[in-house]
């Protein structure tokens, strides 16, 4: 069972999880998992369903709560910050199923990205509306960059609901980018696409990451995806670290094709 | 985006049309109905920024309304103050009480909030006796009434029209400010998912006391105004069922809309008169029915009719938001492993 | 002999149309995949099969003309489906969830010997079968779905994404179930499915659905040397 | 913004209406509003729905007595012109502010005369400012606590409950000198007028308060207040609280073996609302009481109660001839008459001056010895007598005479 | 001590009262998810036919037995006729239709048979015993036990029949439900019969205690709100145990808290199930649903 060593590979990890335990109940879903991410990366987290990936996703962003062990994103502990701190500390994540606001348009959704910047103080709102105003224009233009920037634009005043599944994929990593996140967490970002559109996604990663600096994990079942995108794979089996390295090492180890690839691949 | 308008769609210029053209149409009494429909109004309005734009229901909002009541006459009985400048006071104090109302929303939701704040209503009334040094207690206490001023020239239910159509106008006009932006934003992530919405960085909890806040003074302005107009205030006005009637009033105009806050309180304000004048004996029976066919026809409320709709539709020119709701994921729905 | 007949399928929500004068055909004991991007209409068309949307056009189920059937009727006459995102009861347990899924099997033993059929070639959903089904991993939840969709002794079985969000070996291993599902039991299979390449490497018969109609159509094998198809789906 | 278009509107309206009103008072001769030559309005405000819609019998109770009435042709005036009486019904649901909304409605829409009937403390208050500004008659208020808000233009009608309180503590006083009193009220005006009206009744004697818990109209039951009155070790029970509470209370006695004399105010001591007690339960049960019996099925030679029997067959009223309310409403009905008729002139001055003088008048169904005596100036208080009444199983049987208490009702 | 116990008695003999209306308010909820506002004036109604019955002539049983079944159907009609109609609207809508069906009802009530309070037949015996000086009467016994029984009954049915699972499915996911063959609208219609004879039943069971009047619910919708929440909303057996506790808590508090007293009992029911809520918040017998992001 190969375990990854701490860092030692070059500067400190942007994010670095180390032994951490998660239980729910009687259940232990993490058992001394650890992860670290570098710089510019693109992580890839693949693992059978219920191997504790989105769990991890959790509890960097606080969602779940740590047993033990410790997160550090650029050296600094996050495992006790209030989850609404996180997207300030410059996570920013994606949900599985989507967790998009079908409603508000989606210009509105990205602008709520941004909600931690512009701070939505209700004394603000009522008492100072030429400067909360400013404040809103201010980062209107900047969503709105990001929307051209994802070639989001003609579609910035429309129903985020009325979207093709495709489209408001990409809104949601628009969202995120409008929070100007130093780490993205994508959740199965290629689920429910087509081969046609996972293609095209996968450039859109790489894009952001030139553009945007940003370093990103990744949750995916689509090996195709994985293997292209991704610097480095970390396989999760049963809550436990089961294998990482370089895509190619990992599509040929026998512990991952075993628990999680199956015979064919 | 110009937020600044102060009307954006149809059943809102028509509400205020037909507000401005009442004092030319309706006789003194009716025009004192309908001041009393608009602090009504100005309480549902603040149920609506509850419930129709940061999904947190309240049904407490008739035993703040009370309070707000309460605090004008108290301000006023005992302190001396004139009456029309307690009104802020009066929003304040609710909207701190309000603060206090909305602790339990942190942890709950839904039905079992409801039914809490429902409770907080039930013992208004008792706390109001038993607090009787400073609320008279079952005497109630009576107010001095606001006289129109020398300069002006129309009749006393004139001037105080005038004044229940001032505070709405300013209670619309703040609102608009709170709903328009971050903050607007803010609250309808938090109605639509509130998981979401904290991962995204919202305070939740400030969020949903700071909604509790306006909300209550809002139901705190309009109560102040009740307490003004009537002169007269007891606790067997704030029996729990005024909650009721406000959440009706709320919904049946249309939960989202700011015109329909208005023609929900007309709503209540009027029908179980009319249903009582067909039939005395039958008016709660005509009224039952009338509620019941009238969600069945106007299912968003009032506002949200086919008719307020294509208003809106032509008002769109003037429109660039749409706040309606469009039920989002719930919590529970989201999956994952 | 065919098990199911759709002539012109119209359906939609609320008054604009998602599928416009859809045609096929699956034939008895066979496995048809129906693939397509998404909004293509797929699971519009499952959705229309099974009764939940108004549908206009010819559904001949077994000979029974089905547009006049409710769709607990279509449940009882064969017809399963397993939704989009699993669709098991969530608060139920997993034996619960299998006991509803037999909701139309009057024969009380026929229900136990299912069961105790399922759980054996399910042995993860044996040992959970007292939990709340909201709390199962994915996969398990896909078997659940599977095996209650299955305890309704389905003449055609419809699945909606049956390998969404699910691992590689997982997603194989349900292929695998469907499999001797047809071959041992000569079970009809309608699958809608993303993983064209999977898909169309052990269905017979196979659809493409583009913008509510369908484009292409044959057996699977051709369709996977169709080049349209490989530049859109399969991703050569 | 919108102050100019409001100032413009009604100005010549507003200053005619104006004109006409302070005008009004200042030629007496000219009729008021609501009265022609052949017709007089009244408008009644009460609790027709709701959790109090009981209340609702007093207003079918004042049409019980108009309708026959105007059936005969109308009410001879001092004025020497026959009227008939127009009777105006609005539902309040014992909201005070949809009372005021009603009140205004009645007198500016509809124009009436005067408003009688009107129920209920805090809506009598809630009226008060605007009847007085107006000058609008509110006769026969059904309250019993008489709290004044517009003393010029109100008059109440039942015995105020410090009277009542006052009959019970003579009662005991000269029945039961070492009483120790449970008490369980109303948590109202009744309720605690009642108390502190008793407490001072029978201070400096043997009698004692050693319990008192209240009750609220929103309590599903009071089984707990009276278990606690229980174990006070009273041997008296006094209940001032609505029917239901009053049969609880009954009922409890006999269930838990606890056998106090009991004290029942008339508003909840009717046999109809103690039936559900079970009668046998509530024998030895002793009220006070201002209205004649009404036994439907043996009237008896009374020609009170038998006019009330045949008013209320002829005018089909829905409330059952045993309700106490009903005879309350239609007692309030006959006084309205017996107004009317005295007026010398068919203005609200004149109504007022009317009310105001009443001197012994005597109704259908007061009992005797109890009539509405009124002085301007001095007496505002109709009804200021009472009888004890001891329920034997089956009727209330008199226990002595009427206790008078005239002109000891006192003021605030 | 001798009052500390009688109040204890007493409270769970109030606590009884509010419990019946929350199983009724329960069942209708696991079975439909609509918190149905006028369930208690449904049941008034329904014992005034049956009181009118009885006046009538009728012996008790049989007309209890008549107005059980026609309850069943009133609760039918009721849901094809006003609940169906708007199955897919929103929430609040339906909140307003069942607070419609409240003042509809009871205003029927009020006009058919009056304000006046009137006996109801008593099914149990009226006497009671002492023991140690504590009274305890029969009739809260009785009273008691039935709900027992009922609870017990309800929570077996949605456990493990068929009927009540598929009554659950329908009320957890109607588009699920129909999947799997459930004929969803017949199982929303059963849930509301059935409710409205077990609403029936709890006034038969509560009338003789609260006199039979068109506002006789009226008074115990709060507590038995109170007591459903306390609970957890999707337990019969939680409803029964919440009402006792809040019959407890109130009688215990309204004599021995003296800042409450009686005059402020109606906080107690509220403050008991804050408190609860807050330490468990689905309510003591509530299933947790999982949330999950």
């Amino acid at each position: 069972m190969a375990v990854v060593a701490p860092a030692a590979e070059e500067g400190c990890p942007v994010l670095s999880v180390e032994n951490v335990d998660v239980r729910f109940g009687g259940i232990q879903a993490l058992k001394s998992v650890s992860l670290n991410v570098h710089m510019g990366e693109i992580c890839g987290l693949i693992g059978p369903n219920g191997a504790g990936k989105t769990t991890l996703f959790n509890c960097i962003t606080r969602l779940s709560t740590v047993a033990t062990g410790t997160i550090r994103l650029n050296g600094q502990p996050i495992e006790t910050l209030p989850p609404r701190q996180v997207i300030r500390s410059g996570i920013a994540r994606t949900f599985q199923n989507l967790g998009i606001y079908v409603g508000m348009t989606v210009l509105e959704n990205v602008m709520l990205g941004a909600h931690h910047i512009s701070g939505g103080c209700f004394i603000d709102a009522l008492v100072r509306p030429r400067h909360s105003w400013q404040r809103e224009q201010e980062i209107e233009r900047r969503c709105r960059d990001i929307l051209a920037d994802l070639g989001l634009e003609d579609v910035a005043d429309v129903a985020a609901g009325s979207l093709p599944y495709a489209t408001q994929k990409r809104m949601e990593i628009a969202r995120a980018l409008a929070s100007r996140p130093t780490l993205l967490l994508l959740d199965e970002p290629a689920g429910g696409l087509t081969h046609g559109e996972v293609t095209e996604f996968g450039a859109l990663v790489s894009r952001v990451r030139e553009a945007y600096g940003v370093t990103v994990v990744l949750i995916e079942h689509h090996m195709g995806l994985v293997m292209s995108l991704c610097d480095r794979v970390e396989v999760f089996h049963l809550g436990r670290n089961l294998a990482s390295g370089r895509p190619e090492e990992v599509r040929t180890n026998p512990a991952v094709i075993n628990a999680y690839l199956g015979r064919s691949r | 985006m110009n937020g600044t308008r102060l009307f954006q769609s149809a059943p809102a210029a028509l509400v205020t049309a037909v507000a401005l053209c009442l004092p030319f149409l309706a006789p003194d009494f009716m025009l004192f109905e309908f001041s009393i429909a608009v602090c009504y109004g100005i309480a549902i309005l603040g149920l609506n920024l509850l419930l129709g734009f940061s999904g947190q229901i309240c049904l407490a909002q008739g035993a703040l309304f009370g309070i707000g009541a309460y605090a004008t006459a108290i301000l006023n009985v005992n302190f001396g103050m004139d009456p029309i400048a307690t009104l802020p006071f009066a929003a304040i104090i609710t909207s701190l009480i309000g603060v206090l109302i909305g602790l339990p929303a942190l942890r709950l939701q839904g039905l079992q909030l409801a039914i809490v704040t429902f409770g907080v209503a039930s013992a208004f009334p008792q706390l109001l006796l038993k607090m009787d040094w400073i609320t008279g207690g079952v005497t109630g206490l009576a107010t001095d009434q606001p006289l129109a001023p020398k300069w002006f020239p129309g009749s006393q239910e004139l001037w105080l029209y005038g004044l229940s159509l001032i505070c709405a106008a300013i209670s619309v006009f703040m609102l608009r400010r709170l709903l328009r932006g971050d903050t607007g934003r803010l609250m309808r992530a938090l109605r639509d998912n509130p998981l979401i919405a904290e991962s995204l960085g919202v305070n939740l909890t400030k969020a949903r006391l700071a909604a509790f806040a306006a909300s209550s003074a809002l139901a705190g302005l309009g109560g102040g105004l009740f307490c003004i107009l009537n002169g007269f205030i007891s606790p067997q006005s704030f029996l729990p069922m005024k909650s009721i009637d406000i959440l009706i009033g709320g919904i049946v105009g249309g939960i989202t809309s700011m015109a329909g806050a208005f023609i929900g309180a007309v709503f209540i304000v009027f029908v179980p008169g009319w249903t009582t004048d067909i039939n005395p004996a039958l008016g709660g029976l005509i009224y039952g029915l009338c509620l019941i066919a009238m969600m069945m026809v106007a299912r968003q409320g009032i506002a949200g009719l086919p008719i307020g709709r294509s208003l809106q539709a032509l008002g769109g020119i003037f429109n660039k938001k749409d706040l309606s709701r469009v039920p989002g994921p719930l919590p529970g729905q989201l999956g994952g492993e | 002999m065919n098990i199911l007949t759709v002539r012109d399928l119209c359906a939609g929500y609320g008054a604009t149309d998602v599928l416009h004068k859809v045609s096929f055909t699956v034939e008895q004991g066979s496995i048809v995949a129906l693939l397509g991007a998404n909004g293509a209409g797929k699971t519009t068309i499952l959705r229309a099969l099974s009764g939940l949307l108004p549908s206009r056009g010819l559904v001949e189920f077994g000979g029974t003309d089905l547009r006049q059937c409710s769709p607990a009727r279509r449940v009882e006459l064969g017809l399963a489906q397993i939704p989009q995102g699993r669709g098991t009861f969530g608060d139920f347990t997993v034996e619960e969830n299998l006991a509803i899924g037999a909701y139309t099997i009057n024969s009380k033993r026929q229900i136990k010997e299912d069961m105790e059929r399922w759980y054996t070639a399910f042995p993860r959903l044996a040992e959970r079968r007292r939990q709340q089904s909201g709390n199962l991993s994915g996969g398990e939840q896909q078997m659940l779905a599977l095996a209650r969709a299955l305890m309704s002794r389905p003449k055609l079985l419809m699945c909606d994404e049956p390998s969404l969000g699910l691992a590689p070996a997982i997603t194989e291993q349900i292929f695998e179930i469907f499999k001797s599902l047809n071959h041992d039991h000569g079970m009809t299979l309608l699958v809608v499915e993303q993983n064209a390449d999977l898909t169309l490497q052990f269905a017979h018969t196979a659809y493409v659905l583009e913008a509510g109609d369908i484009t292409v159509s044959g057996p699977a094998s051709d369709l996977l040397r169709n080049e349209a198809v490989q530049q859109s789906y399969l991703g050569v | 913004m919108r102050l100019p278009t409001l100032i413009k509107a009604p100005l010549a309206l507003q200053a005619l209406v104006f004109a006409m009103l302070t005008a009004a008072p200042a030629r007496a001769e000219e009729p008021s509003a609501g009265i022609t030559d052949d017709t007089v309005k009244i408008g009644i405000s009460g609790p027709l729905t709701g959790p109090v819609a009981a209340l609702g019998a007093i207003a079918d109770g004042v049409r019980t007595r108009t309708d026959p009435i105007n059936v005969a042709g109308g009410v001879r005036m001092a004025d020497g012109k026959t009227r008939k009486i127009e009777l105006l019904v609005e539902d309040d649901g014992l909201d005070p502010q949809r009372t005021l909304t009603n009140v205004r409605k009645l007198v500016e829409r509809e124009e009436v005369l005067a408003v009688v009937a009107t129920a209920g403390t805090p809506n009598n208050q809630a009226i008060g400012r605007y009847i007085n500004q107006r000058g609008i008659p509110n006769l026969f208020m059904y309250s019993g606590v008489h709290e004044l808000a517009g003393p010029e233009w109100e008059i109440g009608f039942v015995p105020s409950f410090t009277t009542e309180a006052a009959t019970f503590a003579k009662y005991l006083l000269d029945n039961k000198r070492q009483a120790k009193v449970a008490l369980l009220y109303l948590n109202t005006e009744t309720g605690q007028t009642f108390q502190a009206a008793l407490e001072s009744a029978i201070s400096d004697s043997g009698v004692t308060i050693v319990a008192a818990q209240p009750v609220t109209s929103a309590d599903p039951t009071v089984e707990t207040q009276l278990s606690t009155l229980k174990a006070s070790g009273a041997d008296t029970l006094v209940v001032i609280t609505g029917p239901r509470q009053g049969a609880e209370a009954v009922r409890f006695a006999t269930e838990s073996g606890w056998k106090p004399t009991t004290l029942i105010s008339n508003i909840a001591a009717s046999i109809a609302s103690l039936k559900p007690a079970g009668l046998e339960n509530a024998k030895g049960v002793i009220t006070s009481q201002f209205l004649k019996q009404v036994n439907a099925s043996m009237p008896g030679d009374d020609v009170g109660v038998k006019r009330y029997l045949a008013d209320h067959a002829a005018a089909q009223s829905k409330f059952s001839t045993e309700d106490a309310l009903g005879q309350s409403g239609y007692a309030i009905g006959d006084a309205l008459v017996k107004v009317l008729e005295s007026m010398k002139a068919p203005t609200r001055e004149a109504m007022m001056e009317a009310a105001r003088n009443l001197d012994h008048a005597q109704l259908d169904l007061l009992l005797p010895g109890i009539t509405l005596t009124t002085k301007t100036g001095e007496d505002v208080y109709p009804i200021e007598s009472l009888q004890l009444f001891q329920f034997d199983g089956a009727a209330y049987q008199p226990m002595g005479d009427v206790i008078s208490f005239e002109g000891k009702t006192p003021r605030h | 001590m001798v009052l500390f116990f009688q109040l204890l008695i007493d409270g769970l003999a109030s606590g009884a009262i509010y419990a019946s209306l929350a199983l009724a308010l329960v069942l209708i909820f696991r079975a439909t998810r609509i918190v149905n506002f006028g369930q208690g004036e449904m049941a008034t109604l329904s014992a005034y036919c049956a009181w009118q019955l009885c006046e009538w002539g009728l012996p008790v049983a049989l007309s209890f037995l008549i107005v059980g079944a026609a309850s069943f159907l009133l609760g039918v009609f009721v849901f094809r006729a006003v609940i169906k109609p708007v199955s897919k609207a929103p929430v609040e809508t339906i909140v307003v239709i069942t607070l419609g069906l409240f003042v509809f009802f009871q205003s029927l009530c009020l006009w058919l048979w009056r304000a006046d309070q009137r006996a109801f037949p008593a099914m149990f015996p009226s006497g009671g015993w002492d023991i140690l000086g504590v009274r305890v009467t029969a009739s809260a016994l009785c009273i008691l036990l039935v709900l027992l029984c009922l609870a017990a009954t309800m929570g077996a049915i949605f456990r493990f029949t068929r009927l009540g699972l598929a009554m659950r499915a329908s009320a957890y996911s109607s588009e699920k439900s129909l999947l799997v063959g459930i004929r969803v609208e017949r199982m929303l219609m059963l849930g509301w019969g059935f409710a409205a004879t077990i609403g029936f039943i709890a006034a038969v069971l509560v009338g003789p205690r609260l006199f039979l009047s068109p506002t006789m619910m009226l008074p115990i919708l709060l507590y038995a709100l109170a007591s459903a929440t306390l609970g957890g909303w999707d337990s019969p057996l939680g409803a029964l145990v919440g009402g006792l506790i809040v019959g407890v808590a109130e009688s215990l508090g309204a004599t021995f808290l003296p800042f409450i007293g009686a005059d402020l009992r109606v906080v107690i029911p509220i403050a008991v199930t804050l408190v609860i809520l807050l330490v468990r918040p689905v309510g003591l017998f509530g299933s947790s649903t999982v949330v999950k992001v």
